[in-house]
């Protein structure tokens, strides 16, 4: 048991042109493992639409060696504030169409309290903090995706010491 | 020994560099000092005195105040938008 | 495309004795469409240990008919705060041991804040307002789990007017 | 025509009853009401007094002031675990 622990309580963060499967990265947070009580995802996806213009393809440019660095910082953040059993990060670069995966962020708690938060954060953080572009090939030729402010103000309510009610 | 200095993305493509070694002049050694002396090359490079353009020094982000030194990895580029 | 948001846009909601495909659930929250920016999901799992004593099993009784209906007005709550796109609710029954699988919750949105914010919510409130009791084996014998109080406060923020920051 | 009541859980266990039609005497016409005349049966029908006795009318959670009516359905439970 406490060699599978050593495995499950590791951060996985992974930085790559392929494609991943949502049900395995989701399962293997809590195998080999009961202490799990709840695991928290999200999986972000390309839209077909944004800032009303229509979008047939992004492609994702990233700072390679920074990123990896980041979003395992980002995760060593949030592990400083909840108890996490296992977190997984991973985000694609490349060129990607509507519909496909883009992100996927899980993380196994104890409770569900920690991992909702725990996921949020580092979907938040991410956002603003780990080092990917996009660019979108519109009707109108390719733009460079602008930074939303909601995201700056997303990331910036967890250090206003706004943690959720319950902690 | 030079900076090695990256630029991504629009800001990458505004240039027309994604990377040169750099040799700052004396007495330039933050993050805004580079800046500033980047941007004073005129044309394109003023971009580079734009409010929201990022900096990283060594792959970590970094305000204006922070050192750069001979060795030192330092990036420009704009804010981020992946997830 | 009309069709499929149609069967997309629904609410599904199951009380099962059978296990679920994490993998299967979450992506058929995204299928079919291209406005879906991003899968929030939770799933539950049964831990080894509650209250300080070992749990070998435990067995799920719920009340048939009020469950469903339960359910489908907690999702329906939701989908009054939030404009969600897809979600999915399955709960499990009968006697599962550890590491089992015993709730899913999967919420499609067009953005990240209110997919986290409506999968919370709803997990929030399937813990105080839908009918399901645990009873547990330990080595001290069966013993019926005591609700807590944080999830009734957890479920009592929703309602303070404590949205989260973003909205 | 009675009222159908259902127990779960630790409260169906101690009364060891997991449902009955029950026709209420005139007058009973609110949960709190229903639980008084069913905690009146004495024994182990007290615990139906107590504070966090739950309760739900024709499948929606009901608070002490909900009417009950021939042909409801009525059902008593401890604080809901699931999830």
């Amino acid at each position: 048991m406490s060699a599978q622990q050593k495995v499950a309580d590791s951060t996985r963060v992974s930085v790559q042109e392929a494609d991943f499967d949502v049900g395995h990265e989701t399962t293997a947070l809590g195998d080999g493992r009961c202490d799990v009580g709840g695991i928290a995802t999200f999986t972000g996806l390309v839209r077909d639409a944004n800032d009303g213009s229509g979008v047939s393809a992004m492609t994702l440019e990233h700072y390679p060696g920074m990123t990896e660095r980041a979003l395992a910082d980002i995760v060593e953040q949030a592990r400083a504030r909840w108890p996490l059993l296992s977190v997984r990060v991973i985000h694609r670069v490349g060129r990607l169409v509507p519909g496909d995966r883009i992100v996927f962020v899980g993380v196994a708690a104890a409770h569900r309290g920690e991992a909702f938060a725990a996921c949020e954060f580092i979907m938040d953080y991410l956002k603003t903090q780990a080092p990917f572009w996009k660019r979108e090939e519109t009707p109108e030729g390719g733009r460079w995706v602008d930074a939303r402010d909601a995201d700056d103000s997303a990331a910036a309510r967890w250090s206003a010491g706004a943690a959720p009610a319950k902690g | 020994m030079a900076l090695r200095i990256l630029y991504f993305a629009a800001l990458r493509e505004a240039l027309g560099v994604s990377a040169e070694d750099f040799d700052p002049p004396a007495g330039v050694a933050s993050v805004s000092a580079l800046r500033a002396c980047l941007a004073a090359r005129g044309g394109v490079w003023e971009r580079l005195s734009a409010a929201n353009v990022k900096a990283a020094v060594n792959q970590r982000m970094a305000g204006g105040d922070a050192p750069v030194a001979p060795g030192d990895e330092v990036a420009f580029f704009p804010p981020v938008t992946g997830g």
